[in-house]
């Protein structure tokens, strides 16, 4: 063939099967976060879900503090707490229908304990007598996950499973920022998009990850924008506004539920704690910083909001606080009691059935045991 | 009654047959992975399954191991028994942190009230001419992770048997499947009813009085030859087909090994830190006054999976197996 | 404190910390791949430039080609062809200098061999005498790579430590759409980002991940939207258009060069043949498919550019495939020959020096060439 | 001269003071992982690294392992010596096809022309009080890797000289520090010049004529204390400290196992497809007729590691230790 005889035969054509597949447009996130406290908005809040979301802040820094002083007595090997985060546990809890799931991190105990479960149970694993303290069917709250960014796949396969089934079930992940650079963030997010798996992500962005902070964490204009790169919603949300995340999340969830497929939301909140009990937070930010957050701090947030528009008075304040200190006493009480640990355990549920293998050495424990007359 | 020729099935098929089996008795029973719908697997094992129970059951996900074990994990919370497909044993290696962290705990974590019966089917070994990474034999990291069961069969029958039991497992199942197997074929007959294999037995594939071979997968065609040609020796060998690492059927193997007195144990997997060195422990720990000489190994060079060209002197070959054999210290014998 | 106190004390402040790290917009892929033939672009691009583009398709068209025709012939275990994906292989090569660094995936070895490798050395992994044939260091090509993904981190960290020492040097990675899905890409874009690391990625969006199609992959509006949740520039190309798909490359390279960070760069191509000689294409897409990209064809598309402003002739287009046939008639005779093999090969390298284990194993296996008189 | 009476160091503080001397002999070393930076790791090993040397020299990364150890193959590509901390043990699992796939075996696939100099230090192991998946032994998996040299300190001095021999070899290196030794002192004098240890010799502990305990890492103390208390009993135990598993000291172990006749392998790690099985059988293979009972394991149960309160039960303690050596045949004895 030659030069001529292409040149008439030939045209050049574009590329055939592309196209963009959505419109980027709507899936990016507002460039503020969106706040309800203090703005127009509050107007339209819902006030008894705004005293709702008030009393569990209240119990919920209480039941932080509480969680926190038993480390110091020797009752929690170690504690991670969430206060100044306690808006994103505790509208995470909230927005949630009994039949749908709540998969947390290992510092969302609160998020649990707001949803129903007994703390004592929520704190098995940091006491340390077993990993997880309760059936995870029981409230559907999957068990807490220490490895980072490891749940989030569970909660999209657990989402896509119902959704299979036909039933009206929608998940809810909470993942720090630490946690959105592992790999598992990554899979989760690109599996739920293309699933179009009934589920919602919540990122805590409080500042830190341990000691690394956000700056060194990633170069994003803000996590939120990750959600696009998975075709999926990403929405900022002040985090320690607990109206303005119960309403994201809550639009979220209602998206997914309606068959609209995963959202991203970023909660911009702060760690005013170290990072457990046993981390030293000076030696990686100032006290400056901590106390500009302490200012913008939930609870004062919404307790204000509710105060000046006549929704909360002294009294009001009052039962919020008597409450929470009822529960911090039962907890204190209950987490004083020694627990009945059996040693057995070790080997009863590693299978459905024990191997002959797992029976040796069952009867080896039970023998020594046995021998210091530990067991009868 | 009319007697039918049946063409005999390969192990690939006997697998299809009792994914597609499973999916029909029970319609919990997801099959996932890459390409294993559209396509029915680069081996092929999943054909049809996407068909005939529709892609919601034998799904192709993207591109992302882990993320599959993971979602898996979610999906068997809900009461789903997923059955994973790793594209290739070394494909695996992504999802190890879901395998060990999470599949091979969540009961135990949860007191048995959150089990997650998830069967992972590894194309596993070599001997296929594959490239690097196509090849490896990984059993050794699933034997060290409590919470898994470990099967690799080495027949066509087993193949559908241990399968159908993996998938009916209220527990996680690492499911070898020997590569170069999947297109051996023996006498069973996809056309008769089909029986599960209960997971944790092993099975004396060839009775012997010298010494015992220990093996399973890929390695017990191999140990069989093996037997044949050592019978010019003189040597009448017995061979065990282990069919499950985890559980580990002490039992069968040392009933064999004190008859015989004599032990090789034979894999392709590396010889260092390999099953074949907790297999010799076990025999030694337990029939040491049996052995008349030390239990040995014939495995994988401790290197990393050599290209096609040079794969066969890495393989566990019948020679290596009958020097091993020749080295079980006969002197003593008279 | 009663509440008429604390509405006199304290004042909502806004989240103190928080404020977007970069505006996404200039991240943000445009709506169409960018394209330089048949526009008003390719009047600006370097005639050589293009003529040696030219050159180099046909040639890599060849090279597929015959490559191909050794699976057949036995003479190589596997070949992942990349015809209809020159463009992309080639204009990746060219676009680097000498001191550069090029991070292949296992489909292309047309991109070692553009880049100057000799073809053979390429061709070893898949004829099957040894995993990598030639010295990366040479020619600056990394091994090529079969975990899909895995290759990414490493080219982040190979243009980190050069930056690091000071050296000018920028890192170009390969991957392919179905790759973006691994939890590698991901974790290696986002510490390229944070790094500002000198690194390009090289998506080559082929439509396919073996039989998987791109919708089953990805719901993302494009893979060069990711570039956004990472902070980096994403970059939208037509692959089969040799001159943008360089003119994108060597701007993200001057870039990145320049410390301006990494870039993602989809090129939207497609796979012409199946996936690889042992693939059957036709258990997942349709003729029409093929046919409609095959009217796409980087080699077409160019060379109608050429022809049309008389850059080029029947004389050179003559050239051209002259000298492709020369290397293909070169590689055939040079791949018929069989390798030479030292099976003591499999212990030489495994350690700097080998471990006693290894030592003994190899005398073992020595004894058995020995026995079976294979080696002296 | 005059003599300054000196505190002695912790086995955290030797680490430290090896990585900060590698660091300034050799500008290559690099140190990365989560946290290594300002706040000096969550067991401050890494404590004034970045100080001394700069973010660019001890650099806190992303949050994510296998990217952690990914860019640290590219590093050592391009010539430096990267010592990556994994925070705990469990959370290497994300990183292990990085680690299997391309850290083992980058040196083999290109015939020695791109080695991959990288110290992987792992805290590992339990009895620290942690909860999941902070105290795995993890060290099955990478006996099991060819490619890798694994290593694990059992002294202060032995952190020290081992952790510097791991930074200088050319060959990936898998260095376990036992997390509940990091505390541990011994008559390590940080004033004084130190050495390097090279990595591949197991030492004799204490001697002793009536059996051998073979062990590493966190359990040489334990064993130490198991040799004294046995001495109650008769027995005068000889205690070998392996410090390297890969490449293993057959030498100095079958030495030892010649002289008594009787061997205990002890560790933490789970017993089934745990290191015991290959030290045993390697014994057995080399020792047979030397052996008067056989080789025994005392190691963590084959169940995911437990939590606190229960962990004491699952760890191999003095007890257990001695429980093992008395049923080494002793009646044979006479
Ligand atoms: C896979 C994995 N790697 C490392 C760790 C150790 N670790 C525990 S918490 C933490 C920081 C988590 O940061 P972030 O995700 O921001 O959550 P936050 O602690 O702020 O709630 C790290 C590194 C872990 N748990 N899992
Ligand atoms: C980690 C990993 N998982 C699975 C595979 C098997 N595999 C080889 S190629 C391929 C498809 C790759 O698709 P894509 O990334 O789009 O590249 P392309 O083949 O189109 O060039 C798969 C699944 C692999 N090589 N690595
Ligand atoms: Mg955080
Ligand atoms: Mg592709």
């Amino acid at each position: 063939m030659t030069v001529m005889e292409q040149r008439g035969g030939y045209r050049p054509s574009p590329p055939p099967a592309w196209q963009p597949r959505t419109d980027p447009a709507p899936l990016l996130p507002d460039a503020e976060p969106y706040r309800v406290l203090g703005t127009e908005a509050a107007g339209k809040a819902d006030p008894g879900l705004l005293r709702r979301l008030y009393a569990e802040l209240v119990r919920g820094r209480r039941y932080n503090a509480q969680a926190t002083a038993l480390t110091k007595q020797g009752r929690l090997a170690v504690y991670p707490s969430s206060t100044g985060q306690e808006a994103c546990e505790v509208a995470a809890a909230l927005v949630l229908e009994d039949r749908d799931w709540l998969f947390p991190s290992y510092r969302d105990t609160l998020a649990a304990v707001a949803r129903g479960l007994d703390p004592v149970e929520a704190l098995t694993l940091l006491r340390g007598d077993w990993h997880t303290g309760y059936d995870p069917h029981e409230h559907r709250i999957a068990p807490l996950c220490t490895p980072l960014a490891t749940q989030l796949p569970h909660a999209v396969g657990l989402a896509h499973a119902a959704r299979l089934k036909g039933d009206d079930v929608v998940a809810l992940a909470l993942v720090g920022d630490g946690g959105t650079s592992e790999g598992d963030f990554h899979e989760a997010l690109n599996f739920a998009a293309v699933w179009q798996a009934p589920v919602v992500f919540l990122v805590q962005n409080n500042g830190f990850a341990i000691s690394v902070p956000l700056a060194k964490q990633t170069a994003a204009p803000s996590l939120a924008h990750k959600a696009v790169g998975y075709g999926m919603p990403g929405r900022l949300v002040d985090g320690n506004d607990a109206a303005a995340v119960h309403q994201v999340l809550a639009d979220a969830v209602r998206h997914a539920r309606a068959g609209g497929g995963p959202t991203l939301v970023e909660a911009i909140t702060y760690r005013v704690e170290a990072h457990t009990n046993a981390d030293d937070a000076t030696r990686y930010r100032g006290d400056a910083e901590v106390d500009a957050w302490r200012d913008h701090d939930p609870i004062k947030l919404l307790e204000h909001e509710l105060t000046t528009r006549g929704l909360l008075d002294d009294a009001g304040i009052q039962a919020a606080r008597d409450a929470a200190e009822t529960m911090a006493a039962d907890l204190r009480e209950r987490m004083n009691q020694d627990p009945v640990l059996d040693p057995m355990d070790l080997f009863a549920h590693v299978y459905a059935e024990p191997t002959p293998q797992l029976l040796e050495q069952r009867a080896q424990l039970q023998a020594e045991l046995e021998a210091e007359g530990e067991t009868p | 009654m009319t007697t039918v020729a049946v063409k005999p099935a390969t192990m690939a098929q006997a697998l299809t047959r009792a994914m597609r089996d499973a999916m029909a008795a029970d319609p919990t029973v997801h099959v996932m992975g890459e390409d294993v719908g559209t396509l029915g697997g680069v081996f092929r094992v999943t054909d049809g399954l996407a068909k005939e129970f529709g892609e919601d059951r034998c799904t192709d996900t993207p591109l992302a191991e882990a993320g599959i074990l993971g979602t898996a994990v979610g999906m068997a919370m809900y009461g789903l028994r997923p059955v994973v497909e790793m594209q290739f044993d070394a494909f695996a290696y992504p999802a190890f942190e879901q395998l060990i962290s999470h599949v091979a705990r969540m009961r135990n974590r949860t007191r048995g009230t959150m089990p997650l019966p998830i069967t992972i089917r590894v194309p596993y070994g070599g001997g296929i001419g594959g490239v690097e990474h196509h090849s490896d034999s990984s059993e050794a990291y699933y034997l060290a992770t409590p919470g898994l069961h470990v099967v690799a069969p080495a027949t066509v029958a087993d193949a559908y048997g241990l399968l159908r039991a993996a998938i009916a497992s209220d527990d996680p199942v690492v499911f070898l499947e020997p590569k170069r197997l999947y297109w051996s074929k023996d006498s069973w007959n996809p056309e008769e009813p089909q029986s599960v294999e209960p997971i944790g037995r092993a099975v004396v594939r060839r009775s012997g009085r010298s010494a015992t071979l220990i093996t399973y997968g890929p390695s017990v065609p191999v140990c069989l030859e093996a037997a044949e040609a050592a019978r010019a020796e003189g040597w009448d060998l017995e061979v065990v087909d282990l069919r499950s690492l985890v559980p580990f059927d002490d039992e069968t193997v040392c009933a064999s090994v004190r008859r015989t007195g004599r032990a090789v144990v034979v894999h392709e997997s590396g010889g260092f830190g390999g099953p074949g060195g907790e297999i010799a422990a076990r025999v030694m720990e337990r029939c040491f006054h049996h052995l008349e000489a030390p239990v040995l190994r014939v495995a994988g060079f401790d290197i990393p999976y050599p290209p096609p060209m040079l794969e066969r002197h890495h393989l566990p070959g019948v020679d290596r197996i009958l020097d091993a054999v020749g080295r079980l210290q006969w002197e003593a014998e008279s």
